[in-house]
């Protein structure tokens, strides 16, 4: 049903995105109704997420945080496991025991995913350092973070490290304005990332990161050099968080002639106009994927639904090897 | 009396103790957003949103304390003081003592915790025993809105450093609070219930379990004590040792996993101080040492609940053996 | 048999196990420099300096753990991984359980404390008993150059975050380590003496005083038996409860502080399990709940010495009062 | 007997620097007999910490850390009463409960010395902060920390909340090129951390720290700033420790061309020479100083000495105000 991870094409790409805006808008509604508190969505963000996970390679490992969906769709995970963890079922990626914010699919390469804001960054060069030690395996390592996550001091060991140790590390920082409820302006003396990365000697780029070939086209060029070079490099995806921090919330805190401009540039419609431009998407091309992706999410909630919770003696297993 | 939520109470606490006291300010991530309020009567100066940073957060805390100032900052969830305890227990806890005196920290570090919110063990950890188990920290984590109101106002005024532990599930919680001046000193227990067979020793959210728990004793003709602690750190030993001597029975119950927690060091503190009184084997009912579940049936078993609580009560008085 | 010092003992479970299994690596700050001998034999990729940030080396722990690799960091001393608590704690402790276990942590974390270098409370606190707390999680502590090298050896090959704390003042001191292969498995406490009328439970350097005072009790005619604890956990519960089933007195004696610490759960478990053999109250003697201090005479007061252990194991046998 | 803390003068400067070299000497010597041991000395780098203390004002704040002898006594400090503290008396700074590594003097100005390698970093803010909201109060905080500490996350996060909350802080960072027993090369991509501190958009300067009166230059200049300002400055002074991490030290680990490079720039025969030049040292007027530095830390160590250790009783006091 899903495109293959790793299908570049235009369609494939905006159907994914797709794929990504009607799971969050289905579990918006989920957390409007009570359920999956707290569930962190990435509604805008799409391109952004997309674009770099499509520039991976299937031997590549990936680590994200709270806002995870758009990786893991993009990645190729099935939205009826995903949507099963947020509602904490047995048959969730992580048997229910995650939840919406640190869900993690070893099967897709999708590693360690932490809620602790900056704990991707920690554990990022590890994984990276295992891969290096391990002959014939050629893999880099592409961690997911925000601007906020920047800000933890960690975020700069992790840098410094990759650096000196020469690790195979591709950054993502989805730079979307937010920390929260706290606007990136408040925490930050500059707009970007990218000036503090810089600092610590590696490539550092920012990219539209609602333009989803652009992000895709600066992430495979960066992939590649990494894997050239084995050293690590740097991207920030200038994009926005359109819905709130997490479900529900009002986002009184923003400001709405911001919020406007950005909706106005959604990276889903952004691509859609351009294909139909291009003449490769006409209505009726759209009118198809929407509903295969509508398909895919219906049945993604009745499998979710239907799931059962684990078993109470799940509380006391996975704790020690 | 008036009747508030525990999240207003807290409220409330900010701002008397701010208007009492222009070196009182807060800050933290999202707190001017979330707090427009105190934005509103304070100032920007006062009341303010910071970088995502922990450590800078408490560390800046710590520094203002022993400048003068009287800070308070939300460190939001529990497990986020992983990224604080440099600050906390290096600089705040220590350089006092290793200055000869030098300085003094009054300052206010605040988290929540516990489970409630479904959201797994990287929100919900109950850490507050590693900050009992550290010198020169005081420790409050209340169960009622009173208490949180008196307690956080106390707090603020003590110049010591206090973490101050939310029980997440209980913000929306109503409670009679007193009008007008409210102050609960650090380090006195509450008794929830008067009884005679068994106590029942808890805090936060396991303490309201506990007077559930002792209801049902009742209705089974077993007179249940629930002692709610309170502050962690001033420990009131005096009053835990008092009711077990009348009691002759201790059961200790909390949400926080059962090695080193504070529940062991309320039956090590009973069975040296209390063993002659003592009728029965000292009990404890606590959370599993797993890290906090999301999977919400998964959750709720985490928490000792009034039932088990019960059980575990009545198997005392009985000198049953209880698993 | 051969007699070597601790700090031998741990180079040599170090060179065997990273002869043994070529994924084992070691780094940290400085560990590349004082141990010359393994990068000479093992090459500068398994063993690494590195920057000197301690929240990075655990972090980079945990992610090469969770891929394959066993490293071992050393983080130097004890208050130092106030800065690597989320990276042990939040990552290393909960990753495996919020996945539904899709990870495995073989790591060790190496790290010094306890008095006798007069460094004070920022490189000696005690503050094992944190770990203990934590869920999924392991910790050591040893007392003798055959444990450290057995026990070192096996968190080494244990699938699971070690935390494995040396206790300074044990570096230089010699014992007899049994040739080759020698292995201690997690979770087996040492009966150092055996004895009939009271338990010492201790461990790391206080396990030698409470021998020590094992011999001057002996003096006055009181058999103590004294049980090394060696792990913390898992904690050998079983070992425990059978000494004091059998001499019905137990003295639980450490340096770290009182609060929370591992004598509290020592102490509740017995007084929970072997409640009924207890001929009298559960002891507790540990350091005081202060930062320790740098001057030597104070940081020897700190400790607890034979002496005392031996003082308040003779009371605790004539069912004197002892403060 | 020694000269009072602001009295810039090159021949002040250059007795500050000999009372601190004559100190650490002695404090290597009683090490060398096992006493105070992991005392770090700051041979080596005495312009460093007399250029920059000298800049300050009274009413200025100090942070510093653990090879913090020379920063004290620029300032003023008794040297019988730090020796008191290395010995562990009574009658030292701290009443013997601090030792080597985090002696403070508030009557000095001289607060929240920590020996964590980075603690004074994550204090600095707070103790700017008070001063911002204290009326009346005009001072700035300088706060000294090493190389290594630059490598540590709360770096950043202090230099990021001092440029976002415009406190008046001198960051001053002692590039020795060592970080205990690892070369600064080892764990940094680049010579400098200025580099680092750039990217946080405030001003950073380095400065030849041997060169006292190139560092009393720079100070005073970016102290002058801070005060006008407000805002906060990082100035870099590149020196060098010419003897062990601690107390003893061999050594063994350092390249003794490398040592032998700076010992030959060592910091007071550098002032010596420039003031024999000028005319204004002769022999006889810089052994006339040096008895007196000798004198001075001779009557110290006698204090230190014959001072009592503290009371038992002092072992549970000072830990609750
Ligand atoms: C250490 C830590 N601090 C705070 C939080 C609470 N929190 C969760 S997400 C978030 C904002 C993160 O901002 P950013 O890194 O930009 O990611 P975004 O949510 O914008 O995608 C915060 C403060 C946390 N989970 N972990
Ligand atoms: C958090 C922490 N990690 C490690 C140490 C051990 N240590 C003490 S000084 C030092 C080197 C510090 O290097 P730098 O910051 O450059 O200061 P320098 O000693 O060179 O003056 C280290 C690793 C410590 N005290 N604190
Ligand atoms: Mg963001
Ligand atoms: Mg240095």
């Amino acid at each position: 049903m899903q495109p293959t991870p790793h299908d570049p094409s235009p369609l494939a790409l905006l159907e994914t995105m797709m794929l990504i805006r009607a799971y969050e808008e289905a579990v918006a509604g989920i957390a409007a109704g009570g359920s999956a508190p707290g569930t962190c969505t990435s509604v805008g963000q799409e391109a952004a997420a997309v674009g770099v996970v499509r520039a991976l390679a299937h031997e590549d490992r990936i680590l994200t945080n709270h806002r995870s969906a758009g990786h893991l769709l993009a990645r190729g995970a099935d939205p009826g496991r995903l949507l099963a963890e947020v509602l904490g079922k047995r048959t969730g990626y992580c048997k229910g025991k995650s939840g919406s914010l640190h869900i993690s699919a070893a099967e897709l390469g999708v590693v360690l995913t932490s809620t602790i804001v900056g704990g991707e960054l920690s554990l990022a060069p590890g994984v990276a350092l295992a891969r290096t030690m391990t002959p014939g395996d050629e893999g880099i390592v592409a961690t997911f973070f925000g601007d906020g996550a920047a800000c933890e001091g960690v975020f700069h060991e992790s840098l410094n490290l990759a650096v000196v140790w020469k690790l195979p590390i591709l950054y993502v920082c989805e730079n979307n304005e937010w920390q929260a409820f706290v606007h990136r302006r408040e925490t930050m003396p500059m707009a970007h990332v990218r000036d503090w990365a810089a600092s610590h000697g590696l490539i550092a780029e920012t990219v539209d990161g609602n333009d989803v070939a652009a992000v895709h086209a600066a992430a495979s060029r960066l992939a590649a050099r990494i894997r050239e070079t084995g050293e690590p490099a740097f991207l920030e995806t200038l994009t926005y968080r359109t819905r709130g921090h997490y479900e529900p919330d009002d986002q009184a805190y923003v400001d709405p002639g911001e919020l406007a401009a950005w909706r106005a540039r959604d990276p889903i419609e952004l691509l859609a106009n351009r294909l139909r431009l291009a003449g490769t998407l006409d209505d009726l091309r759209l009118a198809q994927i929407r509903a295969r992706v509508l398909a895919a999410i219906d049945e993604a909630a009745a499998f979710a639904n239907a799931s059962p919770y684990p078993e109470l003696s799940e509380l006391v297993t996975d704790v020690y090897a | 009396m008036s009747v508030i939520t525990v999240n207003e109470a807290i409220t409330q606490a900010l701002a008397e103790e701010m208007r009492r006291d222009p070196s009182v300010l807060m800050f933290g991530e999202g707190v001017a957003t979330k707090r427009a309020n105190l934005v509103a009567e304070f100032g920007a100066a006062r009341v303010r949103n910071t970088p995502l940073a922990e450590g800078i957060i408490a560390g800046t805390a710590a520094g203002a304390a022993a400048s003068g100032l009287r800070p308070i900052v939300d460190l939001l969830f529990a497990p986020f003081l992983c990224f604080a305890m440099d600050e906390i227990v290096n600089s705040a806890g220590k350089l006092r003592y290793l200055s000869g005196g030098q300085f003094k920290f009054p300052m206010v570090v605040l988290a929540m915790t516990g489970a409630g919110w479904t959201v797994g063990a990287q929100h919900n950890h109950n850490l507050e025993a590693w900050f009992v188990h550290s010198p020169g920290l005081k420790v409050v984590m209340p169960s009622s809105a009173a208490d949180f109101k008196g307690l956080l106002k106390a707090a603020i005024r003590d110049d010591n450093p206090v973490l101050f532990f939310m029980d997440l599930a209980l913000g929306y919680q109503a409670g009679e609070v007193p009008e007008g001046e409210h102050l609960v000193p650090l380090g006195h227990a509450a008794t929830l219930r008067e009884g005679r067979d068994v106590t029942l020793v808890s805090y936060a959210k396991t303490a309201l379990h506990c007077v559930a728990a002792a209801d049902a004793l009742a209705q089974q003709g077993i007179s249940a004590e629930v002692l709610d602690l309170r502050s962690l750190k001033p420990l009131d030993e005096a009053a835990i040792l008092a009711s077990v001597r009348k009691t002759g029975r201790v059961l200790v119950v909390h949400e926080a996993s059962r090695l080193c927690g504070v529940g062991a060091e309320v039956a090590a503190l009973v069975a040296e101080h209390a063993f002659a009184a003592l009728k029965a084997p000292v009990r404890r009912l606590t959370g599993p040492d797993v890290p906090a579940p999301s999977s919400w049936p998964l959750e709720q078993a985490f928490v000792p609940q009034a039932e088990g609580i019960a059980a575990a009560g009545r198997a005392l008085v009985e000198q049953r053996e209880y698993a």
